[in-house]
């Protein structure tokens, strides 16, 4: 009887099942990667906010503290964000007309809140709490990265389980003076090693008791 | 022995229609109007930014499942759903840091009565009770309504808007119209005018109706309580010359004799003295001693259950008792005789408590005795009544008058007498001949919907006011929140009618107290929640002769029947609050309606079955309703729970039960004789969440008497299956704290305030009686009820069941995803974002302390109402699929730790108290850290009697119990008492 | 190779003396140009609709939620599990007559293990379903698997039901491979008898070339053997670790170490009344009586009341050791498993799977085709009532009495378990439209063998 | 279009292990013999080698067994370790059950893909295939095929042989 196939078919049978099999790694391999992309992540994406903020000016050029705006950060869970009248302490007096304050003082003549936009955000069954945080050696700079270059608020980190987990698992790495938490671009000195050691009993830090769920899940 | 029959319908009907009826369209309306209206906007501003994000209601732990889907359904990367909005204040209170709560001292009303409370506000929002340690009616403690008032505060069936004729009006309106109203009374010094009020402790209202009265003369002012009992005043009137209340001290009482008093689980005192009653019950060593209460009731009652020796009567014959007490011994059958003994050896640390229901003729016996007995002075003084306001008259009265044409126009404050009116008495038909008819209140209830003028009432946690307890202790009520609907107080209603329009409540209250409390104590008063020194001074009373000419009823022939107030419900204000009506009823574990009780022998002797429906007829009326079967009932009686069969409001109307009103006549308020009852052929469905109610033999709740105790301090290990002392697996080390809690069945009341508490903590949801009778109900604590004994006069036992946190927890080992692991600290924790519902664990936990979300019990997004602002925000909501469970208020204890750990401190003992630790009104629950040496729970866990639930499966649970101790005295009665098993 | 038709008194494995291409002719003539009768689309029909069942009751359960089903508190297990633990015993007597019957060598096997191994393939199927609706999240059940994710989280691998994972994957994937393999030859029977050009690339894609070489035979047998070898100890652990989802659990009624060997041995019953469910109506559709001859139903029924009677001293051990405990809850479950709310379930279980199955001691029966066909279908309703009763019973009489409660099944329920049957059924149909239901290389071999002796 | 040998279909397989015998002791080699199933006898006429794919089973069922083992100890012990129900962390007896099913899986596998590569499958376009005779399907048929490349073929004498040895039919094969 004839050739139900011709003669390439064998090729081609080959080529299908290795494309399968490589095409199955890519596709995996990938998924992966993409779940720690910034794509996915949004890490360093500007978010648009109804005043243009600049961190970088009232931060880096002003260098005005971190808590005179977010003042909650030290006894509260959630750092908090300033009442329009923080804004207009200042800006009554500086740009008082400047264009781009229009909402802010809109919103203190109304009454009617600012509405930004969330930069940083976790999973509402994920309970964070910044005081323990900041109390225990962690600086904003760790999480939320060198806000006092960035024009326009940008998450730092991916802000996944993972990326906690790795450092309530082993905390000492970013661990650094109080005195220095509220400090961007800090260098650390050259014994820093033998202080984090320090800090991690002086501030009483139990890594092994850091990663059970109900820390951050209740 | 089963005493209800097990009532399963084949289909379950939609989840969550609560939900959805609260999502009603024009409450959706009416909120868009609200949300302009300033205070309104501050109050959703300061909350969390979801809320003020997507007016008019959301609150942010709603909007956490949208996120945990978008964020997880992506193998779980982070929850990068489009940015949502964050708000800040425009002005920050200086005192509000977003993120911490603030706690407010203040008072509810019970029936009239003041308990104070601390409550717990996020951003403005209340959403805890917990009852004020100073307050002498709470000592800390709350009960079950308390808790629910957070629920009440935000219920969207609330009135929103005054309505003229059932048109919406604005308060101008309204206030114009009172002010031709107060200028013909000016005219006419109020002829024709009349008030009804309830129940009323608040000095400034008195103040104020008395200023009304000199205002208006001929102004008239009547009273209707359908929970009133004037037969004690009367009884003390006559006897004392005097109309007086009692305060008893049981903390000092070695012996009590309630004659049908449940002072456990009712009176203004209710929390304060269960108490003093559990606090000399708390036996720990065989040397310890403990009181001895003898129980005289003509229906089951948390104080019958807690009693040492019962005697359930017909109702009819406890005025014969009290003859008999009266007597003394030779005319007192055997048992009362004993109990009269017992009572006469105390001596003035005897005490005989009179049902407040009960006619004079009891009260006056009994506080005859206690007066010869010496007990007046030490168990028992005798206050002027805080509640004493001068009345023409109750509803009676009042419906007389109008028909008289004395009055026509009326101006109803609170009360309902629509709905809980005697039968008798057609106030239809009389209100109707009214000119005016003004109605103030929570609810557009069915007063409100005869009157022709309906103004919202601003609910307690909304209000300025004062009111007393029940020593007559005065504390300050304080809002925590403007009036979310607009809600006026009943002070300014009344300044209204005085004409006066420009004040507001805080400066009546405060002027009421402007003579007594200098700014530097109102302050205080404030602060602490009472009036430093305000409780009322006992009075010196000497036997008048009153108790000569008080005759006791005969005993009646037939069945009789006795009202009760639904325990939660109660006159059926809080027949709108999903909570109560889904929270067990202390003995029959029944929710979401009531039922008629009956005795075993009653039943058999009709041959009714537990659901059938009969008629009941007395007086030319008649209602139909379902029988329970009820152990310990007293025969040849019916007991009707009233507070039922409402249909206005939404919740209300899922409820089933009837309406004992209807059959409830002026002249027979608590009791009545000749009653016909007949079988109807249908059935009803009784809705349950325990359906067995005998232990089977198994050693669950172990128990003894005294006697038994002293001889065997260790009884709970007598014939029991010997605790296993080895573990195939090496034990884990917990080298910081170890939480454990211990519960003492001794001091257990079984009143439920613990179960409620838990469902406030912890954001458990109502899921309705449909979802009910499939067994899917909530609750993360449950009180389980045996009955041990013989069906007529059995023991009742309760037990709290929360989660054991088993240190070998069966229900870890077999979740394949992790998701009920073990903490450092030995928590069973449960992580609801990873649990993906297999139920696995549910299965294999041998307490069946797990709950599962069948169905989606709380919805979130648009479909969620204003209600779930009620919701603690330190607690995730759970979703469709997942199981949850007691984690020991983990999100108190990490609370706690975060605290602790910024100022680098251990955790101190007693810091972390759990839900229904706190809420416990005898303090049965004890809780802490183990490895702390110092810790008040080791001391418990330390006693002889302390044991585990099923310890001989070896699951090492974390929460132990201390075996239940009984006094009956009489050894051979403990013998026999102490060793029967159900 | 010691082959033979000689087996006693027993009917021979086939009637009659065959040619080669007439037996190859009329299996092939059934899939390439088989007219079907209409009996065999009206059923297929009547299986389509009961897919769409299952469809709507699927779709109905995901979208409102698990609670529609009859579990509550504290029966949190119901239908879904009692369904999963049936189909997988289903499937486990096709395993056995091709693995086991082939390392024993047994001859009568040739001719029904190809659809008792697609009967396995589908029920596994079915059963797989089941897991996965039980859910109260069916979405993320790919939890159980250990993917890699910004979690850092893992299966817990103590859990019996990441163990039932494991299992129930490896027997599907075995399973399939051991079937496609028997197939292989008998593919490119089919490509080269193809007609059509569609035929012949459909058969010959599958067939990959197969053609017959000595060679290939070679290694192909070896392989097929070991293949067999591995389903076989396969087959055990998976119904055991099937058992061990409640012996693992300390409930009352599933705390039970008997649990292992009874479940493999209910398994096989119930396996075996499926066999014949489907054999039955099969080989008289087809008329290929002397294929799948009166010696397969016997043996068949043999298998069955032996299995049978190990099922039943499970039974008999289960309610000796539940009083031999001397444990109160255990002794209260088994009492009320007799006189409890399921107890009507109990009796009709045991009149199934112990009264009813004795008739197979007669030889009449076992040869009486309708009589066979009725106790099939009986045992094959009462393993499912089994199932049930012992996921049921325990929970709702556990340690607790406060806690005992009962379960009613609602519609979803039923709708969901025809409609896996319906869909099971609907299966089969397709698979002897498309496949040969015959493994025909093997009959011809066992042909030529039992020639020469003849 | 050159030559790829010679296919003789014979009927019956006595008649296919004769001629395959008989060409061998002629000191054929390069043979090869298709029949619709296994005849036994040809695997020591054709001088065909003992398969060594046992071992490729053996290795796949050890490699699963192994590998998901030490997947599942490195979850426990060192990737997230977690007190579950106060278990030690390396509970071996449930640990083995998942590995011993990846090992039945790995097992599996391996033979499943060794002897699909051993035979060179999937071979669609095959020589023997050209043959006009050559049908798997007709099922009765048994066929030996003696290719060009073997030493002693010479393709008149072959096919004398064949023909002799009984054949029905002998046909040249294209390659």
């Amino acid at each position: 009887m004839p050739q139900i196939f011709s003669s390439n078919a064998n090729g081609i049978a080959r080529f299908v099942l290795w494309g399968a099999l490589f095409v199955g790694m890519f596709v995996a391999l990938g998924g992966t990667a993409l779940l720690r992309s910034s794509f996915l992540t949004g890490v360093g994406e500007a978010v648009a906010q109804p005043v243009p903020f600049s961190h970088k000016h009232h931060v880096g050029q002003l260098g005005i503290d971190c808590r005179y705006c977010h003042n909650g950060v030290e006894t509260s869970s959630s750092a908090g964000l300033p009442a329009t009248e923080v804004c207009m302490t200042c800006h009554s007096q500086l740009f008082t007309n400047a264009a781009m304050l229009a909402p802010v003082r809109a919103s203190l003549a109304s009454g009617r809140p600012l509405q930004w936009k969330r930069v940083n955000t976790v999973p509402d069954f994920v309970f964070f709490n910044h005081s323990i945080h900041v109390a225990k050696g962690v600086a904003c700079e760790t999480c939320h990265g060198e806000v006092d270059d960035l024009p326009l608020m940008a998450r730092a980190e991916p802000l996944s389980m993972e990326w906690c987990l790795v450092c309530h698992r082993d905390p000492e790495p970013n661990l650094r003076p109080p005195q220095n938490i509220f400090l961007m671009h800090w260098k650390p000195p050259e014994d820093i090693d033998r202080i984090r050691k320090s800090l991690t009993s002086v501030l009483d830090i139990h890594p092994e008791t850091m990663t059970d769920c109900y820390v951050c899940h209740r | 022995m089963s005493a209800t029959a097990e009532t399963k319908p084949a289909a379950a009907q939609s989840p969550a229609s609560l939900a959805r009826r609260a999502a009603d369209k024009d409450i959706w309306r009416s909120l868009e109007e609200l949300a302009d209206s300033g205070e309104f906007r501050r109050f959703i501003e300061s909350e969390f930014p979801a809320i003020a994000a997507r007016l008019p209601m959301q609150v942010n732990r709603r909007t956490l499942l949208k996120l945990a889907g978008a964020s997880l359904a992506m193998a779980g990367l982070t929850a990068c759903s489009e940015a949502e909005s964050i708000v800040p204040y425009v002005r920050q209170p200086e005192n509000i840091v977003p993120g911490r709560p603030l706690h407010y001292a203040t008072a509810l009303s019970s029936e009239g009565y003041g308990i104070g409370v601390i409550v717990e506000s996020h951003e403005g929002r209340p959403t805890k009770i917990e009852g004020n340690p100073d307050h002498p009616s709470s000592r800390g403690a709350t009960d079950a309504i308390m808790q629910a008032a957070v629920l009440a505060l935000f219920d969207p069936d609330r009135s929103r808007v005054p309505l003229k004729n059932g048109e919406p009006a604005g308060y101008g309106d309204f206030l114009a119209d009172m002010a031709k109203l107060s200028a013909d009374w000016a005219a006419s010094s109020g002829q024709g005018g009349a008030l009804l009020v309830e129940t009323t402790t608040s000095p400034t209202m008195k103040a104020q109706l008395e200023d009304l009265r000199s205002l208006y003369r001929k102004l008239r002012v009547y009273r209707h309580d359908p929970l009133a009992v004037p037969a004690g005043t009367a009884a003390t009137a006559k006897l004392f010359g005097r109309a007086l209340a009692p305060v008893y001290h049981f903390d000092r009482a070695d012996v009590i004799l309630s004659l049908d008093a449940d002072f456990l689980g009712e009176g203004p005192g209710r929390l304060a003295y269960a108490r003093n009653f559990a606090d000399r019950r708390r036996v720990r060593r065989p040397g310890d001693t403990m009181n001895r209460l003898y129980a005289v009731e003509t229906t089951p009652t948390l104080t019958g259950a807690a009693a040492d020796r019962r005697k359930a009567v017909r109702p009819s014959e406890v005025e014969s008792l009290a003859a008999a007490l009266q007597a003394g011994l030779a005319a007192a059958p055997q048992w009362l005789a004993a109990a009269i003994e017992d009572l006469v050896g105390a001596g003035r640390n005897s005490l005989v408590v009179p049902g407040e229901r009960q006619g004079p003729f009891v009260h006056a016996a009994a506080h005859g005795f206690n007066q010869r007995s010496g007990a007046i002075g030490t168990t028992v003084d005798f206050i002027a009544p805080p509640d004493a306001l001068r009345v023409d008259g109750d509803l009676v009265a009042l419906c007389d008058a109008i028909a008289g044409k004395e009055v026509d126009s009326v101006v109803v404050l609170g009360a309902n007498p629509g709905f809980t009116a005697p039968a008798d008495l057609d106030v239809r038909a009389a209100f109707s001949r009214l000119k005016l008819l003004v109605h103030w209140g929570l609810y557009r209830d069915e007063t409100a919907q005869l009157a022709h003028w309906h103004v919202p009432a601003a609910h307690d946690l909304e209000s300025w006011s004062d009111v007393s307890g029940h020593d007559g202790t005065v504390s300050i009520v304080q809002p925590l929140i403007r009036p979310l609907y607009g809600g006026r107080t009943a002070h300014e209603m009344i300044a209204a009618l005085a004409g006066r329009f420009d004040v507001d409540a805080p400066g009546l209250v405060r002027e009421t107290w402007a003579k007594r409390l200098d700014d530097g104590a109102w302050r205080e008063a404030l602060r602490d929640g009472l009036v430093a020194g305000s409780a009322a001074a006992p009075v010196a009373v000497e036997t008048g002769t009153g108790l000569t000419d008080l005759k006791p009823e005969p005993v009646s022939q037939g069945l009789e029947v006795r009202f009760v107030i639904d325990p939660w419900l109660r006159d059926s204000r809080h027949a709108n609050c999903a909570w109560l009506q889904e929270l067990p009823r202390p003995l029959t574990k029944q929710v979401w309606g009531n039922a008629a009780l009956i005795s075993p022998a009653t039943a058999g002797r009709l041959q009714l079955e537990t659901g059938q429906v009969v008629n009941l007829a007395h007086g030319g009326r008649s209602i139909d309703a379902p029988v329970w079967i009820m152990p310990g009932h007293p025969d040849e009686t019916v007991t009707l729970p009233l507070g039922f069969g409402r249909r206005t409001g939404s919740v209300a109307a899922l409820a089933g039960g009837f309406d004992a009103y209807r059959l409830r006549t002026s002249d027979a308020m608590w009791f009545a004789g000749g009653v016909t009852l007949t079988a109807r052929a249908d059935t009803a469905r009784l809705v349950t969440t325990q359906h067995h109610h005998a232990m089977e033999g198994r050693a669950i709740v172990r128990r003894a008497s005294l006697d038994h105790f002293r001889e065997r301090p260790d009884f709970v290990r007598d014939d029991v299956p010997p605790a296993p002392t080895e573990s195939l697996y090496p034990d884990w080390p917990y080298d910081q704290e170890a939480w454990g809690m211990s519960i003492d069945l001794s001091a257990c009341i079984g009143c439920m305030a613990c179960v409620s508490a838990c469902q406030a903590e912890n954001n458990s949801p109502t899921v309705g009686p449909d979802e009910c009778a499939l067994g899917h109900e909530m609750h993360w604590l449950r009180v389980d009820r045996y009955y041990a004994g013989p069906p007529d006069d059995p023991e009742t036992l309760f037990q709290p069941v929360p989660c054991m946190q088993c240190e070998k927890a069966p229900c870890e080992i077999v979740c394949p995803v992790n998701a009920t692991v073990h903490t450092h600290d030995g928590l069973n924790a449960q992580v609801y974002n990873r649990c993906i519902g297999t139920r696995y664990c549910s299965q294999n936990c041998p307490y069946k302390v797990r709950r599962f979300n069948f169905l989606e019990y709380q919805p979130y997004g648009e479909e969620a109402g204003p209600e779930q602002a009620a919701h603690n925000p330190d607690v995730s909501v759970r979703s469709r699929g997942v199981m949850e469970k007691c984690t020991y208020c983990v999100q108190r204890i990490s609370e706690a730790r975060i605290h602790a750990q910024v100022d680098n401190r251990a955790i101190a003992d007693g810091e972390v108290v759990t839900a229904c630790q706190q809420a416990c009104p005898t303090r049965a629950i004890s809780f802490g850290n183990l490895n702390d040496k110092r810790a008040a729970v080791l001391r418990e866990k330390g006693a002889p009697h302390s044991y585990a639930l099923l310890e001989e499966l070896n699951t090492r649970p974390r929460t132990t119990y201390l075996g239940r101790i009984r006094n009956p005295g009489n050894a051979a009665v403990a013998a026999e008492k102490g060793r029967t098993d159900g | 190779m010691a082959r033979t038709a000689a087996v006693g008194r027993a009917p021979p494995v086939l009637r009659g003396r065959h040619d080669f291409p007439e037996i190859s002719g009329r299996i092939a003539g059934v899939v390439l140009n088989g007219r079907l009768p209409r009996y065999f689309w009206a059923a297929f029909f009547l299986c389509f609709v009961l897919v769409l069942v299952l469809f709507y009751s699927i779709t109905y359960l995901v979208a409102i939620g698990v609670g529609k089903l009859g579990i509550d508190m504290p029966v949190v297990w119901g239908t879904m599990i009692s369904n999963f633990v049936w189909w997988i015993g289903i499937g486990h007597a096709g395993t056995l007559i091709s693995a086991v019957l082939l390392l024993l060598r047994q001859p009568w096997r040739a001719s029904i293990n190809r659809f008792a191994e697609a009967m396995t393939l589908f029920a596994v199927a079915m059963a797989g379903l089941f897991p996965i609706l039980h859910l109260g999240r069916p979405w993320f059940f790919y939890w159980l698997l250990p993917l890699p994710n910004t979690h850092m989280h893992w299966p817990q691998w103590r859990s019996p039901l990441v163990w039932d994972f494991a299992a129930i994957a490896t027997y599907a994937i075995v399973s399939l491979l051991f079937w496609f393999m028997g197939l292989l030859p008998d593919l490119a029977m089919l490509r080269d008898r193809a007609k059509t050009r569609g035929a012949q690339l459909f058969y010959g894609i599958l067939a990959m070339g197969w053609r017959g070489s000595a060679r290939h035979w070679a290694r192909y047998r070896v392989v097929y053997y070991l293949m067999a070898a591995l389903a076989t100890p396969l087959v055990v652990s998976v119904h055991s670790i099937v058992s061990l989802d409640f012996t693992f659990a300390i409930t009352p009624g599933y705390h039970s170490t008997i649990f292992p060997p009874y479940f493999v041995a209910g398994a096989l019953l119930s396996g075996f009344a499926m066999v014949l469910t489907i054999a039955i109506p099969l080989r008289w559709a087809f008329s290929v009586e002397d294929l799948i001859t009166l010696r397969h139903m016997d043996n068949a029924a043999k298998l069955m009341i032996a299995s049978g009677l190990i099922v039943a001293y499970g039974y008999a051990s289960e309610a000796f050791f539940a009083w031999y405990s001397g444990e109160a809850w255990e002794r209260t479950m088994m009492v009320q498993r007799a006189v409890g709310p399921y107890s009507t379930l109990f009796w009709i279980m045991l009149a199934c799977n112990v009264g009813v199955l004795q008739l197979l001691w007669l030889r009449r029966v076992r040869l009486n085709m309708p009589a066979l066909f009725a106790i099939a279908v009986i045992v094959n309703i009462g393993m499912w009532i089994e199932r049930y009763v012992i996921v049921v019973s325990g929970p709702s009489r556990d340690f607790l009495p406060s806690a005992w409660g009962d379960q009613s099944l609602t519609w979803l329920d039923f709708g969901i378990l025809f409609g896996s049957i319906g869909t099971f059924f609907a299966l089969i149909f397709l698979f002897v439209r498309i496949l040969p239901a015959i493994t025909i290389f093997e009959v011809e071999e066992l042909a030529e063998e039992t020639g020469r002796v003849a | 279009m050159s030559l790829y040998g010679l296919i003789a279909a014979f009927a019956e397989p006595d008649a296919l292990v004769h001629a395959a015998s008989a060409m061998r002791d002629k000191g054929y080699r390069r043979m090869d013999a298709f029949s619709p199933f296994e005849i036994r006898e040809l695997e020591a006429i054709l001088a065909i080698r003992p398969t060594r794919l046992p071992w490729a089973v053996l290795a796949g069922g050890i490699a699963g067994l192994v590998l998901t083992y030490a997947l599942i100890l490195y979850s426990v012990e060192i990737d997230y370790p977690l007190n579950v129900g106060g278990r030690p962390l390396h509970s071996w007896p449930p640990f083995v059950v998942i590995a011993f099913e990846a090992g039945i899986l790995g097992a599996a596998l391996a033979g499943f893909v060794g002897v699909l590569w051993a035979n060179g499958l999937p071979r669609y376009h095959h020589p023997a295939f050209n043959a006009e005779t050559f049908s798997y399907a007709r099922g009765g048929k048994f066929y030996l095929l003696v290719e060009t490349a073997d030493p002693r073929f010479r393709k008149g004498v072959t096919r004398g042989q064949l023909t002799r040895l009984g054949a029905e039919t002998v046909e040249e094969v294209e390659a």
